[in-house]
């Protein structure tokens, strides 16, 4: 039984009509997101990764977030940067003005929760290191 | 037949989308997410034009003070059970203009929330982790019932 | 009266109701893969094997979700119109030929081609009332504009329908899908070429999708409702679809009748209805990823100005066809 | 056109030798008018004689303390912007409304009644426009002694009861949340049979008070603010404001810091000019050309988040140069997404141009003729599609586009169609600019130290955005602070194409043709 396709005049066969078969038997252009890893290029502004050591609680970060994004809180007596992160707009001006370069970005994006005090990262709470690990 | 329902209802969640104010770069990612190269159709998820269709509501934007009463209207009409997830800094809390004069900051202040994406703009795959994350914390309830068995 | 225990699975369970049912969904399942694949992308996948059951969970969630009437529909109308509609579609399907003989054993009666064109008005009909019924304005328009749309293609619709039924000299469906020694789609080929435009129209899909655009009407008629209602009128677009394939394959494709290679027929007629079946809904499916939806105006000027025109002239091209073929034939 | 050259200043100093009007060259852009409330009106008739496409780009309300100031920003044909001061007494802040000689003004004109208080006497339709509708009367957000705290809002009914004229006319509320349009914005169509009768737009619904905002924030911090007000096009922001905050600090931006800035304001207009189009075919119902435009607009993220770390917000700007530098490794892998990009646009260039459904629904649709380009003030695509050949790239050529050769595309059709078709080739050409940008990249450095306090100044920047011409107004105190940033977008002179081009035409027209003017009402309403 034929498929008849037998439409009416048309002159040079459409780029549509040939671009509709044509994807019908290629592969989709979908990356398979959650179980496949999405690669994620250098210099991706993910979560900040903040190194205490090399902080001097000068404060210039909390007066540069155009955000306001960061709150200077007392820790054992010494001044630290406290991230909101549902306020941080990840642009990395706090990273930019730190003279220590304390603050690190990392390419973890993966950041949705479903309680917001999760969102808040203390100073002082051990933040992993490097990228793309689970919290 | 419970766990027909819930199954059905993790699988097929119909998503309605309103712009409370943004600057429109957390929406045309969540637009992203209906494109090939992301494509949510895959768990099922499909853009709906009326809130009476809609299960998950996806708000993007710091809340006008405009827009809230329509936010709140368009979150009564929706059927029960439904959900409500804030996408971006904006939507979370307002993010760099909260504090104007004419934005209320943050979606919880108009409708209760049920999952928060960072991010400005969050990335699509963030956007899918975010709902994934969001279908998963419903699914607990089946755990549940084995307690009850024992 | 003994219950004919046949004659209760064969209209409830093989080709009746819960067949029909299963199938409508998996032909919406196929008609979803399809036209991902055709944008490049996935699809349904991760309900059941390969995103099979994706319909199946969608009505299921719709069934369970909470129903709300609003305060200024009426009240009745809006409760009924779905699930008539859906029912009024389910019986014009049980009238055409599946497995050989129709659903309800020996219910074809002669001149049950005209029957079930206006059951088909009939549904079309109380989709009308239920847009009307929801107090919502986009429901008025989207029901408005059924109603315009469907004035346009429903004479054509039956004239082209007729081409078949003068080829095959009778009124009666099982009859023309029963006579057709060589497939109408071949003495006809322009008749097929024209029901499928106006299957196009009639199934409101894509060129001529204006009673539910997204941009122009929110949700056409389906804004107002939610939960069971919701899924009974998409059920009864899905089995519009399937009714609309159906009937092309009983008129122009030779109904289930094809070769059978061993053993009983009823099954492979069976098989063959159903391989002709999705190809027309690949057809229908293909037509609509081509085009842009078109004006409402346009609509009716293509429908009146040209397809009612031309449907005539096929009609006539039919009948110099049919006799110069049928004393070769008879 | 007017192939003689005009020299406006002349004209405008032998016209009004004797009068209180004072004519101060190279003063804030090509030259200031002092003004009164009497004579602004006069002026701007006699600039509107003497060159064709004189056009006002913005109305800018400030509080100078005292008075309250009114500046008309006008473009004319040659480049350079000349603004016409005129102050206005704080008690009695009144001034005769010049949308009778440029109907486009319409807009700007009610958006500094809201926001500072001045009354235009014969304002066609007076009325909030970016301020929601219950926001206290006696409250001016921009001025400098307003208490934004605490306000009490007043509890208005929304308004959408009132009838509609005779019966047959029927009001459809194109409402704030409606599947096709991405934004909330408010179309009250009156409706009669098919033939739209009449739009009251209402925006506001994105008014985030931006300006505002900035005069609280340092110019570097103001930086990410301003390029967060459109998420579709925040290079061109980012790009506008830092520039104008240069041109006030007269500092030189090294010239590999205009290459790479190049580089990202084009990659803005591709991803925008992508979005469009397949947005485009969403309207009229063509998914299928919005799917494929929308994966072939992801290698374009792709680039940007490279080159930037994100993918939409590209924050790449910073005053005194840029934030990054694109390293070598990574410009064979852009150029070679470029290449493929380019493979595409034949076959896109062929759908939208010859075929059967998409020119059913484009062609002449919406018709703007040239001459209502030109009254309307209208800009960029918009007005190009008319014939109206402006583009700040070519008129006024900034950052490094004097050097990279390209071509202004203009139709003249003016439907949506030429329009769309605008578009389509400018990608095309955009694809050519960022190609030559990163073939020749200047070695050097990509950054300049840059103090954080700014000297009293004024300035003011125009920049051709994907939607058209952006135009920003800064005024700095010798502070870490802006005194006043003014921020004029293109779809807020757009707008009043498609309210001109909606009357009249049937109702399922009225997508396509709001679509063709890539509205950006998150721009709109700062």
């Amino acid at each position: 039984m034929a498929k008849k396709n037998g439409k009416k005049s048309k002159s040079s066969v459409r780029p549509m009509v040939r671009a509709l078969l044509s994807n019908l038997f290629k592969k989709p252009a979908t990356c398979q997101y959650p179980f496949v890893k999405a690669e994620v290029p250098e210099g991706f502004r993910g979560r900040q990764v903040y190194n205490i050591d090399l902080c001097i609680s000068c404060g210039l970060c909390s007066r540069d977030c155009p955000a306001k994004a960061i709150e200077m809180i007392e820790v054992d007596g010494k001044r630290r940067p406290l991230f909101h992160l549902d306020q941080c707009i990840f642009c990395y001006q706090c990273a930019e003005s730190c003279p220590r370069n304390a603050i690190m970005s990392s390419k973890f994006f993966e950041l949705a929760t479903t309680d917001k005090s999760s969102l808040v990262v203390k100073p002082e709470e051990k933040v992993q290191k490097g990228n793309g690990e689970q919290q | 037949m419970s766990k027909l329902a819930t199954w059905a209802r993790l699988k097929s969640p119909w998503v309605l989308h309103f712009n409370s104010g943004a600057c429109n770069g957390c929406d045309i990612e969540l637009v992203a997410l209906l494109t090939p190269k992301y494509d949510v159709e895959r768990f099922g998820i499909k853009l709906e034009p009326s809130p009476r269709h809609a299960d998950v509501l996806l708000v993007t934007g710091s809340v006008t003070q405009q827009c809230a009463e329509r936010l709140k209207r368009i979150y009564d009409q929706m059927p029960e059970p439904k959900f409500v997830v804030a996408i971006g800094a904006c939507a979370c809390s307002g993010g760099i203009f909260r504090g104007n004069y004419d934005v209320l900051g943050g979606v919880d202040k108009v409708i209760p929330v049920n999952a928060y994406i960072p991010g400005c703009p969050p990335k699509p795959e963030a956007i899918i982790d975010g709902v994934v994350k969001l279908l998963n914390s419903l699914k607990p309830e089946k755990p549940s019932k084995e307690e009850k068995k024992k | 009266m003994v219950l004919d225990v046949m004659f209760v699975f064969r209209v409830l369970v093989f080709p009746g109701f819960t067949f029909l049912f299963f199938f409508t969904m998996f032909c919406d399942w196929i008609e979803r893969k399809i036209e991902a694949r055709m944008q490049n992308r996935m699809g349904p996948t991760f309900t059941g094997p390969a995103g099979i059951l994706q319909p199946f969970a969608d009505v299921v969630k719709l069934l369970t979700k909470e129903d709300i009437v609003p305060r200024g529909a009426k009240k009745t109308v809006f409760r009924l119109a779905p699930i008539l509609s859906f029912s009024i579609i389910i019986f014009a399907l049980s009238f055409l030929p599946i497995d050989g003989a129709a659903v309800i054993p020996n219910s074809s009666f002669s001149g049950d081609l005209i029957f079930i064109m206006a059951l088909i008005t009939l549904a079309n009909f109380f989709l009308f009332l239920s847009g009307w019924a929801s107090a919502n304005p986009y429901g008025d328009i989207g029901a408005a504009r059924v109603l315009t749309q469907f004035l346009g293609y429903d004479i054509p619709l039956f004239l082209l329908a007729l081409a078949p039924a003068f080829l095959a000299g009778s009124l009666t469906i099982s009859a023309i899908a029963a006579n057709q020694y060589l497939p109408f789609i071949l003495l006809a080929p322009w008749a097929f070429v024209l029901f499928i435009i106006t299957l196009q129209a009639e199934l409101e899909k894509d060129p001529f999708d204006i009673p539910h655009a997204e941009s122009e009407v929110v949700g056409g008629l389906e804004t107002e409702f939610c939960g069971g209602k919701l899924a009974f009128l998409r059920l009864t677009r899905d089995t519009q679809i399937v009714f609309g394939a159906a009937l092309v394959v009983e008129l122009f494709l030779g109904g289930p009748y094809g070769p059978v290679f061993f053993g009983p027929a009823a099954p492979w007629y069976f098989l063959w209805f159903v391989l002709k079946l999705l190809a027309v809904v690949v057809i229908t499916e293909y037509v609509t990823c081509l085009f842009a939806r078109l004006r409402i105006d346009q609509v009716l000027t293509t429908n009146w100005k040209v397809l009612l025109p031309l449907s005539v002239l096929s009609l006539t091209l039919t009948i110099a066809v049919a006799t110069w073929i049928y004393p070769m034939v008879t | 056109m007017s192939p003689k050259k005009i020299d406006m200043l002349s004209i405008l100093q032998a016209k009004f030798k004797g009068t209180s009007v004072q004519v101060q060259p190279e003063q804030l852009g090509k030259a200031a008018i002092i003004a009164d409330a009497s004579t602004n009106r006069d002026v701007l008739k006699a600039m509107l004689e003497a060159d064709e496409k004189t056009a006002v780009i913005a109305i800018t309300g400030i509080d100078l303390g005292a008075t309250l100031g009114v500046f008309y920003h006008i473009r004319t044909s040659k480049a350079g912007i000349i603004t016409i001061k005129v102050e206005v007494p704080k008690e009695k802040p009144q001034i005769k409304t010049i949308s009778d000689l440029m109907p486009g003004t319409a807009f700007d004109e009610m958006e500094v009644t809201d926001l500072v208080g001045v009354v235009f006497e014969g304002h066609p339709s007076p009325g909030r426009l970016v301020l929601p509708d219950n926001w206290p009367d006696d409250v001016f957000p921009l001025r400098k002694d307003a208490k934004l705290d605490n306000l009490q809002y007043k509890q208005t009914p929304p308004n959408e009861t009132e009838p509609a004229g005779n019966e047959n006319i029927v009001k459809i509320i194109v409402g704030p949340q409606h599947p096709a349009l991405l934004e909330p914005e408010k179309f009250a169509l009156k409706v009669e049979g098919e033939i739209v009768k009449d739009v009251q737009p209402r925006i506001g619904y994105v008014h985030r008070g931006v300006e505002k905002a900035a005069e609280s924030r340092t110019y570097l911090q103001d930086v990410y603010l301003v390029e967060r007000i459109c998420g579709i096009c925040n290079a061109c922001h980012a790009t506008c404001f830092v520039e104008a905050v240069e041109k006030i600090l007269e500092t030189e931006v090294p010239l590999r810091a205009k290459y790479i800035r190049t580089v990202l304001l084009e990659l803005n207009r591709l991803h925008s000019h992508f979005l469009t189009l397949g947005h485009a075919g969403l309207e009229i119902g063509f998914e299928t050309l919005f799917q494929y435009f929308w994966r072939d607009r992801e290698p374009i993220m792709d680039i940007t988040e490279i080159i930037s770390g994100n993918r939409v917000i590209s924050s790449g700007m910073t005053v005194g140069g840029v934030r990054r530098d694109i390293n070598e490794a990574d410009i064979p892998k852009i150029k070679g997404m470029l290449t493929t990009l380019r493979k595409t646009l034949p076959f896109y260039k062929k759908v939208y141009e010859d075929e059967p459904s998409i020119r059913m629904r484009m062609k002449d649709v919406g018709t703007l003729k040239r001459e209502d380009a030109l009254k309307l003030c209208i800009v960029g695509p918009t007005a190009r599609g008319s014939g109206v050949d402006i583009d700040v790239r070519k008129d006024e050529p900034y950052e490094a586009y004097g050097e990279i050769p390209f071509k202004m595309i203009t139709y003249n059709e003016g439907d949506t169609w030429a329009r769309m078709n605008v578009r389509m080739d400018e990608v095309e050409e955009s694809i050519n600019i960022i190609e030559y940008a990163l073939d020749n990249l200047p070695t050097g450095p990509f950054r300049v130290r840059v103090p954080r306090v700014v000297p009293a100044g004024e300035a003011v920047n125009r920049v051709e955005a994907p939607r058209g011409e952006l135009f920003y107004y800064l005024k700095s105190n010798g502070t870490a602070y802006p005194e006043r940033v003014k921020v004029r977008t293109p779809t807020f002179a757009n707008i009043p194409a498609f309210l001109a081009t909606a009357i009249g035409s049937n109702i399922a027209d009225v997508p396509p043709n709001f679509v063709s003017l890539d509205p950006c009402f998150s721009c709109t309403d700062r």
